[in-house]
């Protein structure tokens, strides 16, 4: 299980294809990808911040609370911070299970725990400048559902 | 002493990433008093708790938590990750 | 929309890379892949039959009705027939959305169609000879949730 | 003169992946009928109909369907993809 957070591009198709080539047994691979959209030409970026320290510990936590859920071969979370351009991609989550439903179950519930329980927080930059990116209440509540 | 940090909207009201604070509070909600009673801009960041989300050494907790033994606490904004 | 059917090989990392850079507007991408499984080396490889003509139909309606149903920037879908080796990639499908929550639905419904309503047969090919692969009602069961 | 086609273990049971039929068999029942009444491995092909899917000129159909107009009939196990 590898979780890395930095500030350094990563090469997607590169870490799904390394992902995917090293979990015998394994049938089935989810991935996802979030990028950072352009809004139409509206945004201009986005700035991440984070809490170095207990960002990779609560990270953890939550991977290793989703391998003790479902049965996973393998589980990889990457989550940049920093400036990003738009289509930059801001993190991802790979897992590799031998079932596809407990893959798909495995990587929702590491994305809904990773958006509103790891310590980032995104601001956008746009043309009308700057506003950090109000927490929504469907992200909170999508964590009852687990 | 205790070191206290801020993250995003809150770091910017109080202009300040952290700092480290004296303190006889027994609580964070004792705590978060004392430092609205410092300044305007304390005031500002801390005007509705409710927007407000606070870790104890790292780990997510919540106001009423005690501060007996904690040496680190940070105050943000809900977490907008993923 | 892409939609492959072929016997040869497709690079998975390639496919994901060059998927997510062409999806503006999207902020979110999933994909999925489904392996030949070793069964600890009990399998030699599998062997997937399928009727042509019918099977691009086929999931080309599957494809459609997804992006009728969630918010779809785009969406992927590759399939090989033919002989297999262990580890090897048997599909991939991916889908781009602006919410995370379309582009895992989305995922998911083309998996579940693509499990029991694309015509495809596998064959495992091990020591103990050859066997055609039984449909699961567990699969059948998954088409009523949507 | 119709296509019937055979995937999977129904075409190793019958031992061929395709052939052209003359029949008067009103629907998909019909046809298996006639099949069956034919040969020993039509029989152990078409032994349980539960077992079995049909489609017509490449569309998911049922047994009780009608052959009319349809050129292609398909027979062959459920489905395992993905």
């Amino acid at each position: 299980m590898r979780i890395a957070v930095q500030s350094e591009p990563f090469d997607l198709g590169a870490e799904v294809s390394s992902f995917s080539a090293a979990v015998p047994g394994a049938g089935a691979v989810v991935s996802f990808t979030g990028l950072v959209r352009d809004e139409g030409g509206a945004l201009s970026g986005m700035e991440i911040e984070h809490y170095p320290g207990m960002t990779e510990k609560a990270i953890r936590g939550i991977a290793e609370e989703a391998v003790r859920r479902w049965s996973l071969v393998d589980a990889l979370v990457i989550h940049r911070h920093g400036r990003l351009a738009p289509g930059e991609a801001i993190m991802m989550v790979a897992t590799a299970s031998p079932h596809r439903v407990d893959a798909f179950a495995a990587a929702e519930y590491l994305m809904d725990y990773l958006k509103s329980r790891a310590p980032f927080w995104k601001k956008e930059l746009g043309a009308g400048g700057e506003a950090w990116v109000a927490a929504k209440d469907a992200d909170e509540d999508a964590l009852k559902r687990w | 002493m205790i070191d206290v940090l801020y993250f995003a909207w809150v770091r910017e009201r109080i202009g300040l990433p952290r700092e480290r604070i004296e303190t006889g509070a027994a609580t964070v909600a004792e705590l978060v008093e004392e430092l609205r009673a410092r300044e305007e801009r304390y005031q500002a960041a801390f005007a509705d708790l409710s927007a407000l989300r606070v870790a104890l050494d790292q780990e997510l907790s919540s106001f009423d938590a005690p501060l007996a033994g904690v040496r680190e606490v940070a105050f943000f904004p809900p977490m907008t990750g993923g």
